[in-house]
């Protein structure tokens, strides 16, 4: 904890927050610091749907027989995964820290195109206002995979709504990423150059490429599964002559990448808060930085590891298997990266940085048993179990979720000009690790024993792990009760923050008052040294 | 910990799974306990200790830090990949056993006629091909005890072959979701000595063979007009299993699911020396059931293949 | 999608935007934009290429067959007429760039008329497909029966393809509109006409998609049978 | 970044042969090669595509950053085509004798 505060100031100077308070200057704002409040609200009301449908699902599986009918089991599961990965996980850092940080990061006054900005948050609440619509109306019951020849023919719920929810807030992912890629190559700040760029950009700028490389690819195939939905024409319906393991091909070519869009972005957070709190540079910071930008790029061609059992090819699976442990090398380099990062630092452990080590903590479980299923045989076995539910909330809840709570603690100054109280901080952070393990690591067991996923009933003997699981979701649940309840407190009555309450580095810190005036800066920014320069005296020269 | 293991990929399969829970557990203790000495030693202890030296990085660092657990991985691929080629390749001789998935259960087909509704009864010592094919939607043929899965695509024929070595009754799961009652699509599998194996295929009121209903079939659908009375279509003896030239100059095996496509859609890969549009397409007029007995059928046709027996 | 920013500039006229250092920096970020936007938009484009190629390779000859009920002349005819459509819009932008006003406004109104001129023989060729019952769905007819399925999905295809391309076509007729309005109000100046640049490169992308579905839907598997 | 005024005489050309490329696929296309068929149209295609990104979308006077990000969408797509290809492609093939 830094103790040298300085003492609050007492009459506020104008900032993006206070200019103006009127519904319209929100609604019509093409702030970027605006939007990504906008932003920050709207998933986090997203959050806490998919969080009960999260209760609802475990509730049910408390007991062999379940407790609810099927079918409304079956849409618990759908609805949950639709709105966790499309509404909350994918935009959850880049449309909200990403948004806020990304231009004062490098210097700049704002996002290059700031209505496009403002269009992207409003098709993103149109896309939501589909699902909500279709879960008001009795939700769908696919999966969030959507398979076809089920979704097309068989699924009697509102597909349709659901996919045209996804398809259009799409487009908000493709242009939240468009404005990203023009931004980092257009605007950065005289000196800003790409050697300097903070880690946190780097991380954003891969995962940019993705949304627009891949989005497209979802949404046309979205498109098709509408229209056969509608036409029963047969592209996906074997019964018609068509190949539904073509879907699954066309799905997974972004839904793979789009598990990177949903972990680099943490990365990146990781990368700010472990320099800060240990006052150190990252170790190897070109390693890290390059190794987001080579999963982003191989991250494209391992999609195939979801199709082992589908039928695919053995051949083509080989291949796609592969390249599923290349792309984890450049993960292992950061995992390392961070860890040396610590070596000789000076480190504190305030909230930010509790979070930020629980997530190296459970990303490399996610990720290793990530490797499981990436080799083939074991994947035979496990595919479709409780294992890759385990493994992939490893990653999800215990990578990127952790990091977007150590993101918005670490900046939360920033964005509000008050701190958050610290101890309620720490005690929330040790909940939700607790839950989570307690949550998800007797589904790794549960899912090498057999336990199917999707599975509203099962067999008596997985009661007890289940049981287990149960309860640790709801310490999970009170766990993110607190830091809701707390911020929202604190965004009001906290206390008042210096401009730099961490003592971090970095223009937002530096060179950005506290909160930022509209257009970021009160003089233009000027780079001159390197990023993380938390000390001039190195120790090893670089390389 | 682990499930029953009553096949013989579900050792091999143990195997590889140890490795990689002993290599991750190393993996993760070395992390973490590097994190939390770390942590320990280097914490700060008072606000105004010095800032700490920057250190940049070191390329033989990186590189070490790449290539080892790389060659970790390799191991995991090629290992992965060896038995994942054995576990789906079938050997020669199985006993070859009809499954057809449906919302919301499994129908079995024994080619001696039996058939069953959520059981398999399978011997143990000797390798047994399943053949799967879904009438409406996919479904996941699952046997944790065995360590195997696959998927039963409509459209398609998949197959895939166990060996089962402990005589018990384990699970049968459906793995791929397929609806409302995706849960309760479960079964049992009946590993039975090969004794008391023949004894329960005797014990049931097996009456036809699949062979016998395909021919039924044969007749019903008027093919053996062309196959066999006035020769229009090609014969159809000593063809499955052995390849077939086509009139496109390609050649293929003549094997279940080209059997199931010729029959569905015969002008997809037509036999050289016959014309395309003679025969009609059976496309949603056979079901899968009937189809298998079809292909049964055709397959006894055919001497030179070993013809599996039980 | 992304050019509501590239038309709302063109409100405040030349005028920098104040997020912006310089007019090269703006300019250059617009730029890029759009090159951006239609990286997504070939990927969009390629979803259905992917489609294509899978059941071009599964069903060689139903789709030799289908091909035969493509009409290659009007195919072709329209091919040509968006190939004009590109050369007028280069020769708009060209103008644009020289500040000459009334060459601009007359190239970028041909263009259009040429645009929709392929709509309308687009319109011409969907109706044919009406009355042949050759639309998917419950009304399809296929004169050789053991193909019906496997046309039915290349049929569907061929009006996916070149349904997106034609209600991509739409779009850029309409901001040519908004363009042609500009124009004729002197939006524009040799200094400042980004909009015309930026839709031009939109304009030829949508020929480019066409240059790729003609040869991949009306001739290959023509000789084939 | 502005780019060069063109001479109306490039864009005319390669109008021009943009028009005699057209002809030469549709002509082509009536020829029975086989395989060569399909192989012609898409390199005449991929000829006249590139024509108009090179002349007419002025990437020819392109930053190396645009003509990346082209490179880069076309690349991309063939990534998609190739891999799922390699799926259908490789579906036939027999499990050879073991090779390990
Ligand atoms: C944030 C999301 C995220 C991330 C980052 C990952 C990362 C990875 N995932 Fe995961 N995955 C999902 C989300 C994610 N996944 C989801 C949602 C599903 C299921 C979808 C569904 O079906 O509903 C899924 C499913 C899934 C499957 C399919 C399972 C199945 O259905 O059969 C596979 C198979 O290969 C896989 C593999 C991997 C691999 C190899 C990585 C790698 O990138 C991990 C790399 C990281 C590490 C390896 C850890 C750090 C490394 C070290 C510390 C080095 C030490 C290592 C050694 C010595 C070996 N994932
Ligand atoms: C992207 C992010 C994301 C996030 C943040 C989460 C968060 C959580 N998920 Fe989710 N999950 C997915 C993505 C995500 N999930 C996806 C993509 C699937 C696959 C869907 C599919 O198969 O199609 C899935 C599937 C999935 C399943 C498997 C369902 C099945 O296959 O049958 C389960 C089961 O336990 C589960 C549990 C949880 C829990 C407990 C949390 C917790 O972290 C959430 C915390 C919230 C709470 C714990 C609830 C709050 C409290 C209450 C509402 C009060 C009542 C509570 C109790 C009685 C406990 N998830
Ligand atoms: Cu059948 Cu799930
Ligand atoms: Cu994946």
């Amino acid at each position: 904890m830094s103790t040298t505060l300085p003492r609050p100031e007492t009459t506020e100077r104008p900032n993006y927050l206070n200019v103006d308070y009127s519904w319209k200057s929100w609604l019509f704002t093409t702030d970027h610091k605006r939007i990504a409040l906008l932003y920050l609200f709207s998933i986090t009301a997203f959050f806490l749907v998919g969080a009960v449908f999260a209760g609802l699902m475990r509730l049910n599986l408390l007991f062999p027989d379940g407790l609810f009918e099927h079918d409304t089991y079956n849409k618990f599961f759908t609805m949950h995964g639709v709105i966790m990965v499309f509404f909350f996980l994918v935009p959850s850092i880049p449309a909200t820290l990403g948004n806020f940080l990304l231009p004062i990061m490098i210097g700049a006054r704002d996002l290059a195109f700031p209505r496009i900005n403002l269009l992207s948050w409003y098709i993103y609440i149109a896309g939501g206002l589909f699902a909500v619509l279709a879960i008001l109306k009795g939700g769908v019951d696919t999966g969030w995979t959507f398979y076809a020849p089920f979704s097309t023919t068989y699924s009697n719920t509102h597909v349709i709504l659901a996919a045209i929810g996804v398809f259009v807030s799409g487009f908000s992912s493709i242009l939240t990423g468009l404005n990203f890629i023009v931004t980092v190559h257009k605007m950065r700040a005289p000196g800003m150059t790409w050697s300097r760029l903070p880690l946190f950009v780097w991380a954003h700028y891969a995962t940019s490429l993705i949304q627009v490389l891949g989005t497209p690819v979802v949404a046309i195939t979205i498109v098709l599964l509408m229209l056969e939905r509608i036409l029963h024409a047969g592209i996906f319906d074997p019964n018609l002559g068509g190949d539904p393991v073509l879907f699954q091909h066309l799905f997974w070519f972004y839904s793979h990448p789009a598990v990177y869009i949903m972990i680099l972005p943490g990365m990146g957070v990781v990368s700010e808060i472990i320099a800060c709190y240990s006052r150190k540079g990252i170790f190897g910071y070109g390693f890290v930085a390059f190794s987001s930008v080579a999963i982003a790029v191989l991250g494209f061609m391992v999609w195939g590891h979801h199709l082992f059992v589908a039928g695919q090819s053995m051949y083509a699976s080989m291949v796609f298997s592969f390249i599923s442990f290349l792309v984890a090398v450049p993960s292992a380099i950061k995992v390392f990266n961070w860890t040396a990062t610590m070596y000789k630092g000076s480190i504190t452990f305030d909230t930010p940085m509790l979070y930020a080590l629980g997530f190296i903590g459970l990303f490399t479980i996610g990720g290793l048993t990530g490797l499981f299923l990436a080799t083939m045989a074991i994947d035979v076995h496990l595919t479709d179990t409780y294992f890759v539910i385990a493994h992939f909330h490893y990653v999800m809840v215990g990578g990127m979720v952790l990091a977007f709570l150590g993101g918005v603690h670490f900046w939360f100054p920033k964005m509000t000009g008050r701190l958050y109280p610290e101890m309620w901080a720490r005690l929330a952070a040790a909940i939700i690790f607790v839950g989570f393990n307690l949550t998800f690591f007797p589904q790794f067991i549960l899912g090498y024993l057999g336990m199917p996923r999707r599975y509203a009933t099962y067999a008596q003997e997985f009661q007890v792990l289940h049981v287990l699981s149960t309860a640790g979701a709801s310490i999970l649940g009170v766990g993110y009760l607190l830091p809701l309840i707390y911020l929202s407190w604190a965004w009001r009555k906290g206390e008042r923050s210096s401009q730099n309450p961490w003592q971090a580095k970095g223009l937002e810190w530096e060179q950005s008052p506290t909160p930022p005036p509209t257009f970021n800066f009160d003089v233009p920014p000027v780079v001159t040294e390197r990023p993380y320069n938390y000390s001039e005296e190195v120790e090893v020269g670089g390389y | 910990m682990f499930p029953a293991a009553a096949s013989t990929a579900a050792p091999q399969v143990d195997a590889l799974y140890i490795y990689l829970v002993v290599l991750s557990v190393v993996m993760t203790t070395l992390i973490f306990i590097a994190i939390g000495f770390f942590a320990y030693k280097y914490r700060r202890r008072s606000p105004e200790d010095p800032m700490p030296r920057a250190i940049h990085g070191s390329l033989p660092m990186e590189v070490t830090w790449s290539v080892i657990p790389f060659l970790f991985m390799l191991v995991m691929f090629a290992w992965g990949t060896k038995l994942y080629f054995e576990n789906y390749t079938p050997p020669r001789n199985t006993l070859d056993i009809y499954v057809v998935g449906k919302q919301w259960m499994w129908k079995v087909q024994y080619p001696d006629g039996q058939r069953e509704i959520n059981e398999l009864h399978v011997p143990t010592g000797r390798p047994v091909k399943l053949t799967l094919a879904s009438e409406d939607v996919i479904h996941s043929f699952y046997i944790p005890a065995f360590r195997l899965k696959h998927d039963v695509v409509p459209g398609s024929y998949q197959t895939f072959w166990f060996q089962a070595t402990e005589p018990g009754r384990y699970h049968l799961f459906c793995a791929e979701y397929c609806g409302t009652n995706h849960s309760r699509m479960i079964g049992w599998v009946d590993v039975m000595d090969p004794v008391s194996y023949q004894n329960w295929l005797a014990g049931g009121a097996a009456g036809v063979s699949m062979s016998q209903l395909g021919e039924k079939l044969f007749e019903k659908y008027g093919c053996i007009t062309c196959h066999v009375t006035n020769r229009s279509g090609p014969p159809l003896d000593n063809v499955f299993g052995h390849p077939v030239q086509l009139a496109d100059g390609r050649t293929v095996l003549a094997d279940e699911p080209f059997l199931r496509e010729s029959i569905l859609n015969p002008n997809a890969k037509v036999v050289k020396g016959y014309k395309a549009n003679v025969m009609p397409v059976y496309q949603g007029q056979i079901d899968e059931e009937g189809l298998l007995q079809l292909i049964v059928y055709i397959k006894s046709l055919s001497q030179t293949h070993p013809q599996a027996r039980p | 999608m992304a050019d509501t920013d590239l038309s709302v500039a063109s409100h405040a006229s030349t005028a920098l935007k104040h997020h912006f250092d310089d007019s090269e920096q703006q300019l250059e970020s617009s730029t890029l934009g759009m090159w951006v936007f239609l990286l997504t938009e070939i990927m969009f484009f390629g979803g259905m290429f992917g489609a294509y190629t899978v059941y071009r390779n599964l069903y060689p000859a139903a789709f030799a067959s289908t091909s035969h009920y493509m009409n290659v002349t009007l195919g072709a005819t329209n091919t040509a007429v968006l190939i004009f459509s590109s050369l007028t819009m280069a020769l708009a932008v060209r103008s644009a760039q020289l500040g000459q006003k009334r060459a601009l406004l007359s190239f970028l109104t041909f263009t259009l008329i040429l645009g929709l001129v392929f709509l309308s023989i687009k319109y011409v060729e969907y109706h044919e497909k009406w009355v042949d019952h050759h639309i998917p769905g419950p009304g399809f007819h296929y004169a050789e029966p053991q193909y019906f399925h496997q046309a039915q999905i290349l049929f569907f295809l061929y009006f996916a393809m070149t349904g997106l391309h034609a209600l991509h076509m739409i779009v850029r007729a309409g901001l040519l509109i908004t363009l042609i309005a500009m124009a004729a109000r002197n939006r524009f100046s040799a200094g400042w006409y980004t909009p015309v640049e930026m839709i031009g490169l939109y304009w030829h992308f949508v020929d480019i998609v066409w240059i790729f579905l003609f040869p991949l839907l009306y001739l290959i598997g023509r000789t084939m049978r | 970044m502005t780019h060069q005024v063109v001479p109306v005489r490039t864009y005319v050309a390669v109008f021009a042969a943009l028009i005699a490329l057209t002809i030469a696929t549709v002509l082509i296309s009536g020829i029975d090669l086989g395989e060569y068929n399909f192989i012609i149209a898409l390199t005449i295609a991929v000829t006249k595509g590139s024509l108009v990104v090179w002349f007419f979308m002025h990437v020819n006077q392109s930053s190396s950053l645009t003509r990346l990000f082209v490179g880069a969408g076309f690349f991309w797509m063939l990534i998609l085509l190739m891999f799922v290809l390699s799926d259908y492609l490789s579906r036939g093939w027999l499990p050879g004798p073991r090779w390990w």
